[in-house]
């Protein structure tokens, strides 16, 4: 692996994590972050379809006149979504009942165009793709240890395994919608920490890039 | 090569001939998988009949097969209905549709001839809210309608009252709901009881 | 098959029990960087409120009258995705021409309102959920007034909170999702409050 | 390392014959509730103020004791230990600490554990009376004797003899029982001014407005007037809308805020399916309490510019 490879790796994963550095794309996932199975599909969705649509938009962002750029990159995006629900529909069918219209809704999955703007658009669609797969990586960490949190408080069990003893008292608040906006901070708030920690063992260097803490881009 | 790329001939240009060609790859996906679609769904239609009922298969051709063997669509029916013969004695099932907390739901019912316990319960469709009352699929849950006494209709306990986990008597008419999804559960409990007296309908004769 | 849910109800469930960034997340991304400041937010969510309601009817025009005879639904997405766009333009058209006051109030949201999730998601609800032309409206309408009081609760409230001495990892975006946590909670005394017939 | 607050302070009294009183009815149980509570809350905010070098206010002993007294008596000690830890590190020192919570963390706290266990606290009822000797048990937590409270006896459509309900004779959670007691808890923080007398009047007004026209209107649903005496209702009116952080600052905004939680109360506990609304009435009025500030300051600076 290139030097740069790892670096987009080191970077999408953990110093400009799509959630907690950007709170981009958690719309289109969190509500259904009370279950490991639902998260993981969701996630694995989001992570090909950035890595397919910033490979396809790099390949072609010579030829995309800027008028019509958006456009195009919806059009691309909507491509990838589209073809995850139809395989999910022939495959799958009864994941694709169960999530409904939450596979759709990956389209407006903020990191997507995000990635295909900052990134695809100057770079070559090999790194593109990496770059993508390496984005929805990140993105998928973070939702599945929250999802991992609601289960096991939720229903006592992961993956649909019951792994909690049977006196355990399921936390009715963790399968509901409060839960996901406390634990989404709570994660942020750890991994800021982290990283203001490791900022502060690295001085002498020139700083690392600090936690921005305006959001990207709506 | 340099194309003009802003000018306006070449931007209709391009965005038609994207846009077409993406369109196309994704009629030729759909077109592909439609058969397997199709089948996807005639099979969760009969399998559910099949569920409701308690006949136990193995894989799909199995359930493909007994489904001819032992259900009898009763024609002419709507929502349909059918009789089936499991072990020598008859039983009936009825579809049933009704409204959830935000759309449809689509039941399939059985019950022993005379009505007087269910014989099973699945669900066709939905579109509770995944996790919470999306859970009204889960085996536990349905699981409970398994021989219930149906002879006063049945009451889904909600709130403080349900335990969350199932109850296990069969004669007490009483089914524990999802934990955070009252309304659905209360919508449920409607539906059933109207599969019911459909139920009743059909045994006394009507379509 | 139409599913029998009165309009009316489902107008104020979609605005109180089943808030749609309250309950399902919806819009979270432009809510989160806008609700910062009063003005923009009152802005957009008056945008949104509008060409939720909107769209939610052209789309189901297009759905039931194009989309469908032509069994073309599998391009559903791409197909509501441009319908949102283009309502977005028109409605920046005839409201730069009609009105230049309510254009700088309102117009210049509208070109965010394009990549929020909340609007495609009203209408892959409507779609998956086989609403009825009332009803989709209906609910169209009430999930943008439903996010237009949420995005103002928390924009009242974030004016208070940007002063307070949170943990420094948490200031921010963090220190929101905590409030809006406890927004959802308060929602959910709703529940149950609309019987939906 | 205490942080003196002499308005806290005087709210500690009046919950002190309120919480005696609880002791009196419920028996050693609600002692051992009381203890975990204030004793949880305090650790967890000791814990979080000695990391930023801060001190320890004296309204987590309020935040403490509120939260203990909104329980059923034999609520299992985790759930109580649980609920306040939530309360004083989420709704609390995550926002900076005292003064700067927007949402009340006495009932952020018991929403928690509320909508988490409802199941279980909904079998923690017991009869009042005799230092608990009405439940059987003096120590350790009695088994579930089924009581039935007094608002889920009107919701049933029985009637529930009004001087029980005056004197705290009846089951429910620990603090809410004497109507009298709290009556005089209110006079007191009036008296003395550590609560606004605007709050307390505008919630009962909301309570007894929306619950008179439900009654007018016919709706089959409505709960008899006397209602208002059982649950919390009363509690809550005087010592949680009043909270002053968490409320509105401007006065007609402390009437919008009053009204709305008085009428949200009676439309929950009539209409959703919940039985007691007092707390999330509490939660969405916090939620408003910005925007109501908001909207009554606007409109004093627009009458000022139209001058």
């Amino acid at each position: 692996m290139s030097s740069k490879a790892m670096n987009i790796l080191k970077e999408n994963l953990w110093t400009n994590n799509p959630i907690f550095i950007q709170i981009l794309g958690i719309c289109s996932t969190l509500a259904v972050t009370n279950n490991l199975r639902n998260t993981a599909i969701m996630t694995v969705g989001v992570a090909l379809t950035t890595a397919f649509s910033s490979m396809t938009l790099s390949a072609m962002k010579d030829l995309i006149p800027r008028k019509v750029r958006m456009i195009v990159q919806v059009l691309v995006i909507s491509f990838y979504v589209i073809v995850i629900d139809i395989v999910l529909r022939a495959y799958l069918p009864e994941v694709s009942k169960q999530l409904g219209p939450y596979v759709g809704l990956i389209i407006t999955n903020c990191i997507i165009m995000g990635r295909a703007e900052a990134f695809a658009q100057a770079n070559k669609p090999g790194l593109s793709f990496w770059d993508g797969l390496t984005s929805g990586l990140g993105y998928m960490a973070v939702l599945m240890a929250i999802a991992l949190v609601r289960e096991i408080l939720g229903f006592g069990s992961v993956f649909g395994l019951r792994v909690l003893p049977a006196g355990f008292v399921p936390w009715t608040i963790m399968i509901m919608a409060p839960s996901a906006f406390f634990l989404v901070a709570m994660v942020m708030w750890w991994a800021k920490n982290m990283q203001a920690a490791k900022a502060k063992t690295a001085a002498g260097k020139p700083a690392a890039p600090a936690a921005p803490t305006a959001p990207a881009k709506a | 090569m340099k194309l003009k790329k802003d000018s306006i001939a070449y931007v209709v240009i391009f965005t038609f001939v994207v846009s077409a060609l993406f369109v196309t790859l994704l009629a030729l996906a759909n077109e592909g998988t439609k058969p397997l679609v199709a089948a996807n769904r005639e099979f969760a239609a009969q399998s559910a009949v099949l569920d409701a009922l308690g006949i136990p298969y193995a894989n799909k051709d199995e359930a493909l097969r007994l489904y001819k063997e032992s259900v009898r669509p009763i024609e002419g029916s709507s929502p349909r209905a059918y009789r089936a013969a499991i072990d020598g004695r008859e039983y009936l099932a009825v579809e049933q549709t009704g409204a959830g907390l935000w759309g449809a739901i689509v039941i399939v019912m059985a019950t022993d001839e005379k009505v007087e316990r269910i014989r099973g319960l699945q669900i066709i469709a939905q579109n509770e809210t995944p996790g919470l009352g999306g859970r009204i699929e889960e085996r536990w849950f349905l699981d409970q309608f398994r021989g219930e006494r149906a002879g006063g209709g049945v009451r889904i306990a909600v709130g403080a009252e349900s335990k969350g986990t199932g109850d296990a008597d069969p004669d007490n008419g009483l089914i524990d709901g999802v934990t955070g999804a009252s309304r659905t559960s209360v919508a449920f409990e409607t539906i059933v009881n109207d599969a019911l007296a459909r139920a009743r309908a059909v045994a006394g004769g009507a379509k | 098959m139409i599913p029998l849910v009165n309009p009316i109800t489902l107008f104020f469930a979609s605005i109180f029990t089943s808030n749609i960034l309250l309950t399902n997340f919806l819009g979270m991304c432009s809510f989160i960087s806008i609700s910062k400041d009063w003005r923009s937010s009152f802005g957009l969510g008056m945008a949104v409120t509008f060409v939720m309601t909107i769209t939610a009817a052209v789309s189901w025009v297009v759905l039931y009258y194009v989309l469908v005879p032509l069994e073309l639904e599998y391009l559903s997405f791409i197909v509501f995705i441009i319908v949102i766009a283009a309502v977005v333009q028109v409605l920046e058209m005839v409201i730069d021409r009609a009105s230049p006051a309510l254009y700088m109030s309102l117009g210049i949201f509208l070109p965010l309102i394009t990549v929020n999730c909340a609007i495609l998601g009203a209408i892959l609800f409507m779609q998956i959920r086989s609403y009825g032309f009332v009803q989709s409206v209906a609910f169209g309408a009430g999930s943008g007034l439903g996010w237009w009081l949420a995005i103002l609760l928390l924009a009242a409230i974030r004016e208070r909170v940007e002063k307070a001495p949170v943990p420094a990892g948490l200031k921010g975006p963090g220190i929101t999702m905590v409030t809006i946590g406890f927004m959802a909670m308060a929602f959910i005394g709703f529940s149950g409050m609309i019987a939906v017939q | 390392m205490l942080q003196k607050q002499p308005v806290m302070r005087k709210v500690l009294y009046a919950l002190a014959p309120i919480a005696a009183f609880s002791v009196y009815l419920y028996g050693p149980r609600a002692l051992a509730v009381l203890a975990v509570s204030v004793g949880v809350g305090f650790l967890v905010e000791y814990l979080f103020e000695k990391k930023k070098g801060g001190k320890v206010s004296e309204a987590v002993f309020v935040t403490g004791t509120l939260f203990a007294l909104s329980m059923p008596p034999a609520v299992p000690l985790w759930i109580v230990a649980l609920g306040v830890a939530f309360a004083v590190f989420m709704a609390k020192e995550v926002y900076g600490g005292f003064g700067r919570n927007i949402f009340n963390p006495a009932i952020a706290g018991r929403l928690f554990v509320y909508i988490s266990f409802a199941g279980v606290l909904g079998a923690s009822f017991y009869p009042a009376g005799d230092f608990g000797a009405a439940a059987g048990s003096l120590f350790g937590r009695p088994d579930a004797v089924t009581t039935v409270t007094p608002l889920a006896a009107m919701g049933a459509g029985e009637s529930v003899p009004i001087m029980n309900l005056l004197l705290g004779f009846r089951s429910g959670s620990l603090g809410e029982s004497s109507v009298i007691l709290i009556a005089l808890a209110a006079a007191y923080l009036i008296w003395t001014k550590a609560a606004q007398w605007r709050l307390i009047a505008a919630t009962l007004i909301g309570g007894v407005a929306v619950a008179g026209a439900l009654i007018l209107g016919g709706v089959g649903r409505a709960l008899p007037i006397e209602a208002l005496l059982a649950g919390s209702f009363l509690y809550v009116a005087v010592f949680m809308s009043t909270d002053p952080v968490s409320a509105p600052k401007k006065p007609q905004a402390q009437w919008l805020y009053g009204l709305l939680i008085g009428s949200v109360i009676v439309i929950i506990r009539t209409f959703s399916l919940f039985p007691e609304g007092t707390s999330f009435a509490i939660l969405i009025g916090n939620t408003f309490a910005s925007l109501f500030d908001k909207l009554v300051t606007d409109a004093a600076k627009r009458k000022e510019a139209g001058k």
